[in-house]
């Protein structure tokens, strides 16, 4: 039964999405009414046919943090590139990183590895069981620390079920 | 020279160096990639040329499923490429170098020799406008006033397909078309597919929606779909239906059809072939378009996936 | 403002056109398809500034067009492109 | 008032260019295809992104603003995405180039 209304919550949350963008796209005119509600209920229903609803809780504060700590990053990452390709001697020490995640395969895992292909001088190269291979710019660099501060936030705002 | 100057005139030798080098470069798969390049650059001189709609095809088209098509195209051209090592003859190069030319300089001289102000037929059209109750100029055109090529235009879709699915063999016809693709499901490009087709589609809508009074349209629309849609089959997530499908059928044609029964009804009703009554133009358009985002989106999600070559059994994800 | 933001455009332009030499250079396919990623991300750029400055709405719709398919010269790649590295010729890494 | 919003405008947009250039630099200098790798997503999603945010003071409305807003999103998915395909295809195919 709490399923049910899980799912059904589920459901509006994403339309609810889907006519925030439709929102933001068209504006509000009483004449866009059809054409909106066919775009939102056939993106809702295309969204929930590629993925089932989840069933984890959202925590508005949690996600505020992790907004800011992903925004801090990404400046971190660029301005950490940045400085590697504009020096002449060009600092690079590339290789490999195995990284154990507690995440399961799946969309938590994408939405990890999506995230954290931002973070400065990562990129996830595939992953094997338990662990996602990240390439690095720099392998001295604390990556496996940053990353697990990284998954804690992610699943402390998204994942805390 | 102010700055707007100088910056067209950098546009336009970039994109005639990126022009000349696709053409030059021997490497079929560079050339792709060169090509793909300068449609992006093309959508932003539509863009300088204040021809919005234009560049929205651009970036609907080239951005999406040309790419697809052509980068395909030359993957698999490359493993047929040690067949095919017999360059073309010199006369051959010389007689399409002399077209080139010709048609090149044909063209410059036309543009030359326009009277100043060139004839145009865009202050009737904007100012007939009213008629349709539609206030963007290109969707009028396109509805209204030039509807005969739209129509027409919708054909050669219906013709395209044909064509494309009479390369099946015998044994597939009836089938699905294109490969089955599988992809890892919890793969990037699955993740991808499930979370960008449905902001897509809400996208690929509003395109299409906005036409009636602002850039965009039926075709630009039906090309973001049918590029979610193809998307979605690529990561695994969908598959082309059947070409025996009836329902299939009925929307490949329902674009033409709608129009033509529109048209004839116009004949038999009102003034002439395809006129609209004016109380009933906007309806009457909107119901075309609809019909015809439907069919433009169906069709070229088929022409990508190409000829049928696997039976028609159930798929399961 | 229209100066500033015009000669923005301008600049951004000139490191698509840097980045045209990395399609040009390669080596790898790779390579071309990171550039073509790279000037995409620009175009959408100078699209944006471009309809600030010349006043054209519609050049932030062709701009999200633009975004919403930024993947798919990649994805093409990735699925067809690279049957040189592999034995059967067609499969592809997000392959089973 | 304006003066302030030119300013924010300016030095984003600026910074924005940085970043595009660079990418670019990298994607030129960078060794392997896994650096280039690096500098194409990473300085490139900044320099939209800063650019993006360089023009909400010039937006003419809200829903302007959070329609650039929405295109840096998928801007960053996109190029999240693509440096997970790309980079996957690299480390499998092994050697490439």
């Amino acid at each position: 039964m709490r399923a049910h209304v899980a799912a059904r919550v589920s459901v509006a949350s994403r339309a609810a999405w889907f006519l925030c963008l439709w929102l933001v796209l068209a504006g509000a005119t009483l004449d866009d009414v059809p054409a909106a509600a066919t775009a939102v209920g056939a993106a809702t229903w295309t969204s929930l046919r590629f993925l089932a609803p989840g069933s984890s809780r959202l925590s508005p504060r949690a996600l505020g943090r992790l907004v800011l700590l992903f925004l801090y990053h990404s400046i971190v990452a660029g301005a950490d590139v940045a400085r590697r390709a504009l020096d002449p001697r060009l600092p690079l020490r590339p290789g490999f990183v195995a990284y154990p995640t507690g995440l399961p395969p799946g969309p938590r895992r994408n939405v990890f590895a999506t995230l954290t292909s931002l973070l400065p001088g990562t990129v996830p190269a595939g992953d094997q069981n338990a662990q996602i291979f990240y390439h690095c710019l720099d392998v001295e660099r604390p990556v496996i620390a940053e990353l697990a501060a990284e998954e804690e936030a992610l699943v402390r705002a998204l994942y805390n079920d | 020279m102010s700055i707007a100057t100088a910056f067209e005139i950098m546009l336009a030798a970039v994109l005639l160096g990126l022009g000349i080098w696709t053409i030059v470069v021997r490497e079929t798969f560079s050339a792709t990639v060169g090509f793909v390049a300068y449609g992006l650059l093309v959508a932003l001189i539509w863009v300088r040329l204040d021809a919005a709609d234009v560049a929205l095809t651009e970036a609907a088209i080239g951005g999406g499923l040309s790419g697809v098509l052509l980068l395909g195209a030359a993957a698999r051209l490359r493993d047929a490429e040690p067949m095919a090592e017999a360059a073309p003859g010199k006369l051959l190069r010389a007689t399409a170098a002399a077209l080139s030319v010709l048609t090149t300089a044909t063209l410059a001289g036309t543009v030359l020799l326009l009277p100043d102000p060139a004839p145009s037929l865009a202050p009737a059209s904007v100012a007939n406008a009213w008629a349709t109750g539609l206030s963007n100029p290109v969707t009028n055109v396109l509805m209204a006033f030039r509807a005969m090529d739209t129509m027409l235009e919708k054909v050669v879709l219906v013709l395209a397909i044909v064509g494309v699915w009479s390369l099946a063999p015998d044994s597939a016809w009836g089938g699905r078309p294109g490969p089955r693709h599988r992809a890892d499901p919890y793969g990037v490009l699955a993740f991808l597919a499930r979370l960008l087709s449905p902001v897509g589609i809400v996208v690929g809508i509003y395109v299409f929606w906005t036409g009636a009074n602002h850039p965009g349209g039926a075709f630009q629309g039906g090309a973001i779909l049918a590029s979610m849609w193809l998307l979605a089959t690529m990561a695994g997530l969908a598959d082309a239906p059947p070409v025996s499908s009836r329902p299939l059928r009925l929307i490949l044609v329902a674009g033409s059809g709608l129009f033509l029964i529109v048209g004839l009804a116009g004949l038999l009703f009102g003034a002439a072939f395809l006129s609209y009554a004016p109380a009933l133009a906007k309806p009457l358009i909107l119901g075309i378009e609809v019909a015809m985002v439907l069919t433009i989106a169906t069709t070229l999600g088929l022409l990508l996936s190409g000829a049928p070559e696997r039976s028609a059994e159930p798929w399961a994800p | 403002m229209t100066e500033f933001l015009t000669a923005a455009v301008g600049f951004i332009l000139a490191m698509l056109a840097l980045g045209l030499v990395s399609i040009l250079r390669g080596p790898g396919d790779a390579d071309r398809v990171m550039a073509t990623q790279l000037i995409g991300t620009g175009g959408i750029a100078a699209l944006l500034l471009l309809g600030t400055v010349a006043g054209v709405p519609a050049a932030v719709d062709v701009a999200l067009t633009l975004a919403l398919l930024a993947t798919f010269a990649s994805i093409a790649f990735v699925k067809k492109g690279l049957s040189r590295f592999e034995a059967d010729g067609t499969a592809s890494t997000e392959n089973e | 008032m304006s003066l302030v919003r030119d300013m924010i405008s300016i030095a984003a947009v600026s910074a924005g260019a940085f970043f595009f250039l660079a990418g670019t630099v990298g994607l030129l200098r960078f060794p392997d295809t896994l650096t280039r790798l690096h500098a194409l997503t990473k300085a490139d999603n900044l320099g939209l992104g800063l650019v993006v945010l360089g023009l909400l003071p010039q937006a003419d409305s809200l829903r302007d603003a959070l329609k650039l807003v929405s295109i840096w999103l998928l801007g960053l998915l996109a190029g999240a995405t693509v440096s997970q395909l790309i980079a996957r295809a690299a480390r499998q195919g092994g050697s490439i180039r």
